[in-house]
C-alpha cells in the first residue's frame, strides 16, 4: 500500500509533517531536543520573545484542572537580542523548520520584534502572539478587537516578508470577525486557539491559586471549543489554519483537520506524554491507510464537506 | 549545587520492583530504572507519569530518596495526597511506568561536620546525600510528630552519621522547632544542606547567613515539564525568575528569595 | 461546636441552603424527586420553557469529553401552557423554592412567558436565560452583547415583581460588560455560567457528531472558566451571583464562594452522581466546621479580601 | 410496548458477583442487586456508575441480559468499546459500584408464535425476553461472522425456542442478511421483537409493516441522566422528539422515525 503523503503548505512554508510543536511548552527546543526527535515534526514553534526581556508572573505558575491546565508563566522571555545570540544558535539543524511566535504590549514593539528576527538565518516564519494585553488601551487584549487586531498584523506584516501566521484568542464574542481582521491586514495563516482564561482557588488559604490571579486554560479540557472555532474560522477566511487545543490523541488530530485545519500544534500534551509526536504521527498514518486517504491535505474541511462517503 | 549535566535525561520505562506502604500516610516504591541509578545524584529527582484509566494527568515529580546501583534500581518515598501520589500508591510489583530523570541540580559533595537539615518529605532527597558520603556529618530530621516520621531513625543511620529527631510536640526526639536545635548545631557546621517547608527553609537560610555558613537548599514548585522547557516552576531570584526543576532543585539560599511576593 | 447556618439571601429570596439546581439537568424535576430528596436544595431552577412549544434538535445531542460534556438538547420544551397545567404542579410541595428558567427568541417571546408565569402559585422566581440565539439580529446570542441584554432583562422586569435572575452567556469578550447590563436592566442576581459554545467530529463518519453540529460545552471541564467569570463580575456588579459551572466537589463549592458567589448551582454533576446535592452539602459543612466559619454568607468573596489570615 | 411503573428506579450499591470474559471482544458481568433484580422487565436497562480513578465520568446504559431472581443478581452482557466497558471489563467479583435501575419501558409479554431478531449486540435485552416465557418463539440471531457471537447458542436455548443463526460471512448458520432469513418467519409470526443496529431495525420494521405484524423495536441513543429529566437521548418520532430513555429504549416501531436526519 502506498505510504500517505503527510506534506502540507501552511502559508507558503512547505512542511514534512502537519503536526507541529506549539508555542511555549516546549520552550526554546534545546530541553526537548535531547528527549525526542525534531525531525519528526512538521515544524517548531518557539516560544513568544519581546523586543526587550520580560520577567514573567510570581510563582506558583501552574495548577493542574480537570483534564486541563492553568498557567501564568506571563510570557517570560530573554529579550530579542539574547534569543538572537543564545536560543537560536541552538536551534539550528534541529531538523525541522523553526517559526518564532512573537509578543509586544504595544505596535511599535510587535514590529520591532519582527523587524529584528526577519531575515535571520535559522528561522523560516513568524507567529504573532496578539493574545497580549494592549498597554495603550487598558490592558484588553490586541487579539480581543479587531481593529487592534488589524494594526498589529499591519504592522508585523510590513516588517517581515517571511511567512507569517496570525494566533488568535479564544476569548472573544465572535472568533470569525477577528480572523478576518487578520487575513486582511496580511496574515498568510492563523494559528488556532491560544490558551482561555480561568483561575482557580487554593480553598486552604482561601486565595486565588496562581500568583497571577488568572491563568490560561490549556489542554483536553478546552478541546471542543478549540474544535469549534477551527470549523468556524475555515467558514470565515481563505488562509490556512493551523489548529490546536488540548491534542493528545491522533483522532484529536484528525478531528482538527476535517473541522478545516491543514496543520496542527501540539502543546500541553508534550507534558503529558515526552514522545507524543511520534506517537501522534503514526495514528495519523494508520488513520488514513484504513481510510484510504493518501494525501493529508485531502483531510482538511472534509467535515464541512459531508465526511466520508457512505454510512460508518 | 552542581547544575544537572545537560545529556542525562532518560525518557524511559521503569518496573515496579516493590512497594512498601509504610503507614496510612507514607509509601516507599522501588523501581528498576537501570540508566537513572547509575546517574542520578543526591537532590536531583524523576518524573513519574502514572497510568490514569481516565484522561491524561500531569507528571509528578519526586526527589530520588535511595539508589541501588548494582540493582539499577532507585527508591522514592512520598506521601499519598492527591490523584498522583494515591495512583503511585496503587501500583504494584511488576507494573511499569513511564519515568523522566535523573532532573536537576544536586548538592554539592558533603565536607566533614557538614549539617543537613530536613523537614517533613525534606528527608528524601537529604537521606539520600547522607547515604553518598562516608564522611561524619549531622542530620537533623524535624517532623511535627512521630507519626510523621516518614522513614524510621534505623534506616538512615549509618557510621558517621548524627541523627537528632525533632518533633514539635516531643513525641520523638527533641521538644520544639528545628530551628532551635540548629542553632546550636551550626557554629561548628562547614556547610548547612537543607530540603523543607519554605519557612523553615527560609529560617534556616537566615540562621545559616547569620553564622556564616553555607547554606544549600532543595525547592518545590508545581511542575509540567520537568526539564526547564515551560518555565512554569518560577522562583525568584536576585537575577530574576529561575526554574525550580533545571536551575534548581537545589540552590544556593543567598540566591532565592523566600519570603514575599515571589 | 454550632452548626453553620447555611442560608443565603439571592437577590430577595431566601435559601435555605446556598447549592441550587442549575436548570436543564434536572429537567422539569419530578423525574429525580425518586432519586433524590429535593429538601436538600437551596432551591429548583427548572429547564427554560418558552411561550410555545420548542422541538429541540435532531440526535444525538450528547457527547462526552475531555471532563466535560456537549449537549445541544436545544431548549427542547413543552411550552408556557403545557409546562403550567402538566409539570408545575408537580413540582408543588417539592421541599423547596422553585424559580423558572426562560427562554425566547425575541424580546418580545421572554416579555410573554415572564407575564404567564409571574404570580404562579409554586414559583418563588425566574431566571432569564440570554443564551438564546436573536433572531431579530442575526442569530447570535441575545447575551453576547450589551444593548441586547438590556432590552430582554428590562422587557421582562416590567413583566414580573418576582425574584429575577439573569444567566449570562460565557461566550463573550468581556463579561462584566454584561453583567452591569443585566444589573442595570433590573436583575436581582446573576446566574454565571451557562455552556460554552464547542463541537467534536466523529472520525470515522467523518462528520460533526452532535445532529447540531455545534453544542454547549459543560463540566469540570469548563470550571477554571466560570470562576474566573464569577470574579470578574463580582467585581463589577453589586447584585448577588449564583456561580456554576463544573461543580462536582465541596471544593469546587467553596471556590466559587471565594470567589463571589453568594450560591452556587450543580448541572451536569447530576449525572455523575445521583446523590451529589447532600454530599455537596455535606462536604461544604465539613470545611465550614473546620475553617470556623460559621455563616457561608461569610465566605461569599474571601478571595478578594485576602483569604483567611495567617499562611495556611 | 410498556412504560416502567414510576417507582421503580432505584440507585444503590451493587457488587460484582462474578466477571466472565466470553472472549476479547465481550464480557458478562453478573451483579447482586437485589430491587433490581425483583424488578426488572425484559427490554429494561441499568446505568452503571464505573468507578473512575481520574475524574467523574458519565454512566454507561446497558440491557439486562439475564435475572436469577433467587440470588438477586443481574448479569449484562457486553463489548468492550471505549473506556466505560474497558472499566467495566476491568471490575472483580467483590467490587461494588453504583447502579440506578431498571430503568425504561419493556416489551410486551411474546405470545406464541412471536419472532425475535437480535443482531449484534442486540442480543442483551432479546435473550431475556426469550428466556422469560415459556411460549413457543423464535430467535433469530445475526451476527458478522461466527467469532462475534457473543452469547453461544447453548446459552439461548429452551424447550419451546427456535433458534436461528445468521451470519454475513457463512461462519455460523444461515449466510446472508437476517432480513432475508426473517421474510421467511414474518408471515407466521403473531409479533416481531427486535433490537439491534439502526439500519437492521428499519429493514425489519419495514418487513413487519408489509406482512402486517405488530413491531417492537428497542433502540439506543447517547444518554446522560437516565431517568428522562435531561433531554438528551431525543428519537424523532410522528409527535416531535421522545426520549429513549424513559419512553423507550422498548417502542412501537410505527411510532419511531428511523430514517433520514432524526
Ligand atoms: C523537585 C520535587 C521533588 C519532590 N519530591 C517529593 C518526594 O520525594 N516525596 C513527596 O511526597 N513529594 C515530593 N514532591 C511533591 C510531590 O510532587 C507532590 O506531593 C505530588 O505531586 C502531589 O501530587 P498529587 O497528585 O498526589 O496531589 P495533587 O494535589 O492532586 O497534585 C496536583 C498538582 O499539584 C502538584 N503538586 C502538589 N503538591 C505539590 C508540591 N508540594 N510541589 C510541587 N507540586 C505539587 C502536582 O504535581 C500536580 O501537578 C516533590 C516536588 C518537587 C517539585
Ligand atoms: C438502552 C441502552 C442499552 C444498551 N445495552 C448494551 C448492552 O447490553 N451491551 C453493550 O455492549 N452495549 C449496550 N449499550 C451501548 C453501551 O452503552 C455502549 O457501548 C457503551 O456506553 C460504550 O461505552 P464506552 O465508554 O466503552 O465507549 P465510549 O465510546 O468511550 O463512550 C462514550 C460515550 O458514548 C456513549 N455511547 C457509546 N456508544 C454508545 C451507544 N451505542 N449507545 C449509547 N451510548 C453510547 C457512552 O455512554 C458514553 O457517554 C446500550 C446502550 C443503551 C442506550
Ligand atoms: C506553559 C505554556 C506556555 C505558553 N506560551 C505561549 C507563548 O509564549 N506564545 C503563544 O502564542 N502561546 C503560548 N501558549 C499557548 C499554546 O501555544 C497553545 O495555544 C495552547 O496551550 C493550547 O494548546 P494545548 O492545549 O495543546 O496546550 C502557551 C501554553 C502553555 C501551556
Ligand atoms: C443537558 C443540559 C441542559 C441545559 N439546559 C439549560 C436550560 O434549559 N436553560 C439554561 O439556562 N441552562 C441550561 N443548561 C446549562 C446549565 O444550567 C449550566 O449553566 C451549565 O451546564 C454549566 O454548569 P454545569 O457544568 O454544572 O452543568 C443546560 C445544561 C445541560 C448540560
Ligand atoms: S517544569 Fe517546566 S520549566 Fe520547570
Ligand atoms: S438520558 Fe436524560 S432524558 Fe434520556
Amino acid at each position: 500500500m502506498e505510504k500517505p503523503d503527510l506534506r502540507v503548505n501552511l502559508g507558503g512554508l512547505v512542511l514534512e509533517s502537519p503536526i507541529l510543536a506549539a508555542s511555549g511548552p516546549f520552550g526554546y527546543g534545546h530541553q526537548y531536543r535531547k528527549i525526542f526527535d525534531f525531525s519528526q515534526l512538521g515544524a517548531f514553534i518557539v516560544k513568544g520573545v519581546s523586543s526587550e526581556p520580560w520577567e514573567g508572573n510570581p510563582a506558583p505558575r501552574l495548577a493542574e484542572t480537570a483534564s486541563g491546565l492553568l498557567n501564568s508563566v506571563g510570557l517570560q522571555n530573554p529579550g530579542l537580542k539574547s534569543f538572537l545570540s543564545s536560543d537560536l544558535p541552538l536551534l539550528r539543524d534541529c531538523g525541522t523548520k523553526v517559526i518564532v511566535n512573537i509578543v509586544g504590549r504595544t505596535v511599535e514593539e510587535y514590529a520591532a520584534v519582527a523587524s529584528g528576527l526577519d531575515g535571520a538565518d535559522g528561522i523560516d516564519g513568524l507567529e504573532v502572539n496578539i493574545s497580549c494585553p494592549n498597554l495603550k488601551a487598558g490592558g484588553m487584549a490586541f487579539g480581543t478587537d479587531p481593529d487592534a487586531t488589524s494594526k498589529v498584523v499591519g504592522a508585523v506584516r510590513k516588517e517581515t516578508s517571511m511567512p507569517l501566521l496570525v494566533k488568535l484568542s479564544p476569548n472573544v464574542t465572535d472568533i470569525k470577525t477577528i480572523a478576518l481582521a487578520a487575513e486582511d491586514a496580511g496574515a498568510d495563516a492563523l494559528s488556532l486557539i491560544n490558551t482561555l482564561s480561568g483561575m482557580t482557588i487554593d480553598i486552604d488559604s482561601g486565595r486565588p491559586f496562581l500568583g497571577n490571579i488568572f491563568g490560561g486554560l490549556s489542554g483536553p479540557a478546552i478541546l471542543p471549543i478549540a474544535l469549534k472555532m477551527v470549523w468556524q474560522a475555515s467558514e470565515a477566511v481563505r488562509i490556512p489554519l493551523l489548529g490546536m487545543g488540548g491534542i493528545t490523541t491522533s483522532a484529536d488530530v484528525v478531528r482538527f483537520m476535517l473541522a478545516g485545519a491543514g496543520a496542527v500544534a501540539v502543546g500541553t500534551g508534550i507534558f503529558y506524554n515526552p514522545e507524543i509526536v511520534s506517537a501522534l504521527k503514526e495514528g495519523l498514518l494508520e488513520y488514513m491507510m484504513k481510510k484510504k486517504i493518501y494525501r493529508v491535505e485531502d483531510l482538511r474541511a472534509l467535515a464541512h464537506r459531508g465526511g466520508f462517503a457512505g454510512d460508518n | 549545587m552542581k547544575k544537572e549535566s545537560e545529556s542525562v535525561k532518560h525518557y524511559s520505562t521503569a518496573i515496579v520492583a516493590a512497594k512498601q506502604v509504610v503507614n496510612d500516610r507514607y509509601c516507599k516504591l522501588a523501581l528498576e530504572a537501570t540508566l537513572v541509578a547509575a546517574r542520578a545524584r543526591p537532590g536531583q529527582f524523576v518524573m513519574l507519569y502514572l497510568p490514569s484509566q481516565y484522561g491524561p494527568m500531569l507528571p509528578r515529580p519526586f526527589s530520588i530518596f535511595a539508589v541501588e546501583r548494582d540493582k539499577g534500581s532507585i527508591t522514592l518515598l512520598f506521601e499519598t495526597r492527591g490523584r498522583g501520589t494515591a495512583l503511585a500508591a496503587g501500583l504494584d510489583a511488576g507494573q511499569d511506568l513511564k519515568l523522566l530523570g535523573p532532573l536537576g541540580s544536586y548538592f554539592p559533595e558533603p565536607q566533614p561536620g557538614a549539617l543537613l537539615l530536613a523537614g517533613g518529605l525534606g528527608i528524601a532527597p537529604l537521606a539520600f546525600l547522607a547515604k553518598s558520603t562516608t564522611v561524619p556529618i549531622t542530620l537533623v530530621y524535624a517532623v511535627q510528630k512521630a507519626d510523621h516520621l516518614a522513614c524510621q531513625p534505623e534506616d538512615l543511620s549509618r557510621p558517621g552519621l548524627k541523627l537528632l529527631l525533632a518533633t514539635e510536640d516531643g513525641s520523638a526526639g527533641f521538644k520544639g522547632s528545628a530551628i532551635n536545635l540548629l542553632s546550636n548545631q551550626l557554629e561548628q557546621a562547614s556547610a548547612l544542606y537543607s530540603c523543607g517547608p519554605r519557612k523553615m527553609l527560609s529560617k534556616a537560610a537566615s540562621a545559616a547567613a547569620k553564622a556564616g555558613v553555607q547554606c544549600f537548599i532543595s525547592l518545590e514548585e508545581r511542575m509540567a515539564c520537568g526539564v526547564g522547557a515551560c518555565l512554569g516552576c518560577a522562583v525568584k531570584t536576585g537575577q530574576g525568575y529561575k526554574r525550580v526543576c533545571s536551575d534548581g532543585p537545589v540552590f544556593q539560599a543567598g540566591e532565592v528569595i523566600l519570603n514575599g511576593k515571589t
